[in-house]
């Protein structure tokens, strides 16, 4: 499917979620208490079957943390982008793709690690780079006097 | 004394017979004793040392490297200053083995490696022990040896060499059998288990043409066998280096490793000697029947040296296998053997008594 | 003595325990400091558990203060092995955000400097597989092969490793007058040497025993574990970025993805190999053909991304790699995350290795080609 | 029947298998004077770096020690490390301009990852790639290097060309 006929299956298919037109991808921005049965529904509809999740990011937005999906259809290899985004800056949560996409799992806990955005229904939800109580690096109020030198 | 190059027999025996008229029967002996002791512990060290230097230099040319250069020309003296450094180094012992067995792993590997140099005929006369049974003598105390390895992985307190230990001990022990009954294959064809009838029975020509066929494939069964029995690649799954860092010896330090690590050589020495005193004549030149010009041309070269460049041809040869294949795993070894050396060998054996008896041999 | 004996017909009385070793931090054959927790019943592998970290370096967050100039040398960091592929990716990324089409020279030399980079990898590769299957020989085969690629690198780039050739825009500086010269003698040299890797293990009995039919990953796993790279098209998860969604001059070039259906160590190994001459063919169809024009797009002295969020990814000698770009229209990005292959494959392994021996484990292991900084990040 | 033949013809190809492998290190083997290894110090002589290799960052000097840098600083803003700083003093120049130039180039080696930004951005030319590799000192402190020689000035010619940029 090429973008535009992405565009136009998601909107039909999706009508409560923000679609956008990025750059690239096709953007979609859904609430985060409809993440696992969209994604469901994109990996398993036989006219998208998303089934290989490329990336999986984390971003620390001004008012909210994103989690940003790229996800591919290894049989008609088209890509899209499946954003949500959390409700706030404090004890942010989101629910686990593990059960949709196995890779999430790992990618979820890099996510947990770095940005301390938690991931309900998470079976193995532990620090995977740096030790308990580091703090969350790549969050934009992150401040490590020794270790980073500002310029 | 009459000390000649191409016969030892003569200068041993006068020399015991010296010792026995100028001294007292007792210090006599003791001092016999001694001085072959001395000799032996002269020789394992030498080749040792050498064996070691050899091996990086051979390992150099299979990689395309120049291997050891700088101590001493051409590097001759780098083994040297690795067993100084390795007798200066601390002996560490990690907290909570098995003190007694860990310590005593390493001398059981030497003493055993003493044990079996003794049979080894180097040259005629120049022989420590010369059994009627040799042979049988030779594998029984070579299988001593995997011993000291257990007790080393069991001791050590270690799971690394704990896994290292008993993989070697379920390797050694299946081997065991194939290279005796590749010995065996030899003595039926020899007719003695005694080494110095073995070299002299080759007197005419060596068992591995005599034999043909089955001696042959008694021969690669048995470079098999004694490179799996002596834990060198691609049987060094006991150390495999990659898996278990390095299995049975990895919480030994300094001169306890110095003493596995020389005994490794050693024993693929005594390997390899024992090959050539069974499959290409020991100290015995290079004879066939008929070619007496020839023959006497061989004659002229000592049998000591032809010894020593049959063994480590020999040596070149498994160090020729451990530098080229990869390792096996460990069902692998033990499918390698019980099922396909042990019934080659006993197909082998059987062909062989048949040869003998209908003297289809050369 | 009875009692032993009954102990030993009634097996189900003997006693049996699982043990945990750890395999590294230090261990010869993780390739770096990768910990793994092996849960072992005797020789059979019961579980792995990964744990990673040791050499995180914080690249992501060092991004978010960097312009996108010195990003790149960064990226070299990361998987050391396809360092120029990295570097490309961000390059890409960086190029499509400001809409830079960049001349067909560029194209050209990037193609050719990517596929030399994945034959040099893939070689080293070839040589520490060999290592830690015990055939210490290869190592230096493929160390020695592989010095001739770091030669030609060095007389273009001025380094052998951390290239850092790419800029926004195009490349560093021109190809060396001798380059075109250097790499034909390169491909005659190495499709002669290349039958040789055969003979010494693909073909070897013992090699073909330990890799055969263990280690399996079918195509349903290694599209949820996300397994890219060889290492997923062994499984027959056609995945090749170069094939799919070409970039540089990959449009030009005609070549065949390598893909197998077996899914076992063997067939990751012979990708592998198959590779290198899939590289070897598409070098020799470049390198005649490099057209003459500008080495690199003059581009601002600071670049600025426009507002947006940017996905790029290269097919590395490992898999998939992508650089995701958020910016906020200033010259450092807002947030840069790189999906580094490694980190994927790395995962599928505890699937791939219950119920195998632990040789099988370092063969297996060795088989995903694992970079650890690449992992870390 | 079929089962023993396929047993022995096993053990044929294995063992051919295994010559082939043997054959490929003993031809290595037999010409063990081709080795590739270089001796390293010995052949320092003859041991060229190819000129674009990059080594560390040197600052070239001409017969009058006289330096290209006009301490603009873009070297400085461009790299990434922060392994290059350059300080620079005010002087008045015999016509009674003031006239900014270079007091202390330090470079950080222990820092620099020889990216070639520096290089590539400075506006005068006056940096490049050194071929030196033998780095290795016994005091981090030595690895702090200050580039432009003692007494040393700028080019006049830098400055001529910097005025007619300038008009």
């Amino acid at each position: 499917m090429t973008n535009e006929d992405l565009k136009i299956y998601l909107d039909q298919n999706f009508p409560e979620a923000t679609i956008t037109e990025g750059p690239q991808y096709i953007e979609m921005t859904v609430n985060p208490a409809v993440l696992i049965e969209t994604a469901s529904k994109l990996k398993k509809s036989t006219e998208t079957q998303f089934d290989y999740l490329i990336c999986l990011t984390g971003v620390d937005y001004p008012d909210c943390f994103g989690i940003i999906y790229h996800i591919e259809s290894t049989k008609f290899r088209h890509t899209m982008v499946l954003k949500v985004k959390t409700a706030d800056r404090i004890e942010p949560a989101i629910d686990t793709l593990t059960e949709v996409w196995q890779t999430a799992k790992y990618h979820e806990r890099e996510v947990y690690d770095l940005l301390g955005v938690k991931f309900n229904n998470h079976t193995d939800l532990r620090r995977l780079f740096l030790e308990d109580g580091w703090g969350f690096p790549l969050r934009k109020d992150y401040v490590d006097e020794v270790r980073i030198i500002q310029r | 004394m009459g000390f000649n190059l191409y016969d030892f027999t003569n200068f041993t025996h006068n020399l015991h017979l010296w010792f026995f008229e100028n001294m007292s029967t007792g210090w006599a002996t003791t001092v016999e004793w001694l001085l072959v002791g001395v000799i032996y512990l002269a020789i394992v060290a030498l080749l040792g040392l050498f064996l070691i230097y050899v091996e990086r230099k051979v390992c150099a040319a299979f990689q395309q490297r120049i291997g050891p250069n700088r101590v001493g020309p051409w590097g001759l003296i780098q083994t040297v200053a690795d067993f100084i450094k390795m007798m200066m180094k601390e002996l560490i012992t990690p907290r909570q083995v098995d003190r007694f067995l860990y310590n005593l792993a390493p001398y059981i590997i030497i003493v055993c490696m003493f044990l079996t140099m003794a049979a080894l005929p180097f040259a005629p006369g120049l022989q420590g022990l010369d059994f009627d049974i040799g042979v049988f003598y030779l594998s029984a105390i070579s299988s001593i040896s995997v011993i000291g390895i257990l007790l080393a992985g069991w001791s050590s307190n270690n799971k690394y060499s704990l896994i290292g230990g008993i993989r070697s001990g379920a390797q050694i022990i299946s081997y065991e059998l194939s290279i005796s009954m590749s010995l065996i294959t030899m003595v039926i064809m020899a007719g003695t288990m005694q080494f110095s009838g073995i070299v002299e029975g080759q007197r005419d020509l060596w068992f591995i043409f005599k034999g043909h066929i089955p001696a042959f494939i008694a021969f690669v069964v048995f470079i098999i066998a004694g490179t799996a029995e002596t834990n060198r690649g691609p049987f060094d799954l006991a150390e495999a280096e990659s898996e278990l860092t390095a299995g049975f010896h990895t919480e030994y330090s300094g001169i306890k490793f110095g003493l596995f690590y020389v005994g490794e050589f050693v024993n693929m020495f005594i390997i390899s000697a024992v090959a050539a005193t069974v499959f290409f004549g020991g100290w015995m030149p290079l004879h066939f029947p008929g070619f007496d010009a020839f023959n006497n041309v061989m004659d002229l070269i000592p049998p000591i040296v032809w010894f020593f460049l049959k063994s480590f041809a020999i040596v070149i040869l498994i160090m020729w296998f451990k530098w080229s294949f990869p390792r096996l795993r460990i069902d692998q070894i033990l499918t390698l053997e019980w099922k396909y050396l042990l019934p080659i060998n006993m197909f082998n054996i059987i062909l062989m008594t048949v040869i003998v008896l209908t003297k289809f041999h050369f | 003595m009875s009692e032993i004996k009954e102990i030993l017909i009634n097996s189900d009385n003997l006693e049996t325990d699982e043990y945990s070793v750890n395999m590294g931090p230090q261990h010869p054959s993780t390739h770096g400091v990768l910990r793994l927790l092996v849960t072992l019943e005797g020789e059979k592998v019961l579980n792995v558990k990964p744990y990673i970290g040791y050499i995180h370096s914080g690249i992501e967050k060092m991004c978010e203060s960097l312009a996108y100039n010195q990003i790149i040398h960064l990226t070299d960091r990361m998987d050391y092995l396809s360092a120029h592929m990295n570097n490309e990716a961000v390059c890409l990324c960086v190029e499509n955000a400001l809409q830079v089409e960049v001349p067909d020279r560029v194209k050209y030399i990037r193609t050719i400097m990517d596929e030399l980079m994945r034959i040099s990898s893939h070689q080293l590769w070839w040589s520490a597989y060999g290592m830690d299957m015990g055939a210490q020989t290869a190592l230096f085969y493929g160390m020695r092969d592989r010095e001739m690629i770091l030669d030609i690198f060095e007389e273009t780039f001025g380094a052998r490793i951390t290239l850092n050739y790419n800029t926004p825009g195009g490349v560093m500086f021109d190809i060396h007058p001798n380059f075109q010269k250097r790499v034909k003698d390169f491909i005659k040299y190495f499709r002669k040497i290349l039958p040789e890797y055969d003979r010494l293990l693909s073909g070897n009995i013992i090699f073909t025993e330990r890799t055969k039919n263990n280690g399996f990953l079918t195509v349903e796993d290694a599209i949820a574990y996300g397994v890219t790279g060889p290492s997923g098209r062994a499984s027959g998860f056609s995945c090749d970025v170069r094939k799919h969604h070409p970039y540089s001059a990959y449009p030009f070039v005609k070549f065949n993805e390598i893909l197998a259906t077996e899914g076992d160590t063997y067939a990751r190994y012979y990708c592998r190999i198959l590779e290198m001459y899939e590289s070897l063919n598409i070098i020799e169809q470049l390198i005649d053909n490099i057209p003459e024009g500008d080495y690199a797009v003059k581009l601002k002295g600071v670049v600025k991304l426009p507002e947006g969020e940017y996905y790029q990814r290269v097919e590395t000698s490992k898999g998939d790699f992508g650089v995701f770009i958020v910016s906020d229209g200033k010259k450092n990005p807002y947030r840069v995350k790189f999906r580094s292959p490694g980190f994927s494959n790395l995962f599928a392994l505890n699937s791939m290795v219950k119920g195998y021996k632990i040789a099988d484990l370092i063969a297996i292991m060795g088989s995903l080609d694992l970079v650890i900084p690449d992992i870390d990040r | 029947m079929k089962s023993i033949i396929n047993y022995i013809a096993s053990i044929f190809k294995g063992i051919g298998s295994l010559l082939a492998g043997m054959g490929v290190t003993g031809k290595y083997f037999a010409t063990f004077w081709k080795y590739k290894t270089q001796e390293y110090p010995e052949n320092r002589k003859e041991l060229v770096m190819f000129e674009r290799f990059r080594g560390e960052v040197i600052m070239p000097h001409n017969a009058n020690n006289e330096h290209k840098c006009t301490a603009c600083g873009i070297c400085e803003i461009n790299c990434p490390n922060g392994s290059i700083e350059v300080i620079s003093k005010m002087i008045t120049t015999e016509d009674g301009k003031k006239k900014k130039v270079l007091d202390q180039y330090i470079y950080h080696l222990g820092m620099c990852t020889l990216c070639n930004l520096c290089v590539k951005a400075c506006p005068s030319d006056a940096i490049f790639m050194g071929q030196n590799f033998e780095h290795a000192v016994w005091n981090r402190s030595d690895l702090n290097k200050v580039l432009n020689l003692p007494g040393s000035k700028i080019e006049e010619k830098v400055i001529k060309e910097k005025v007619e940029k300038q008009e």
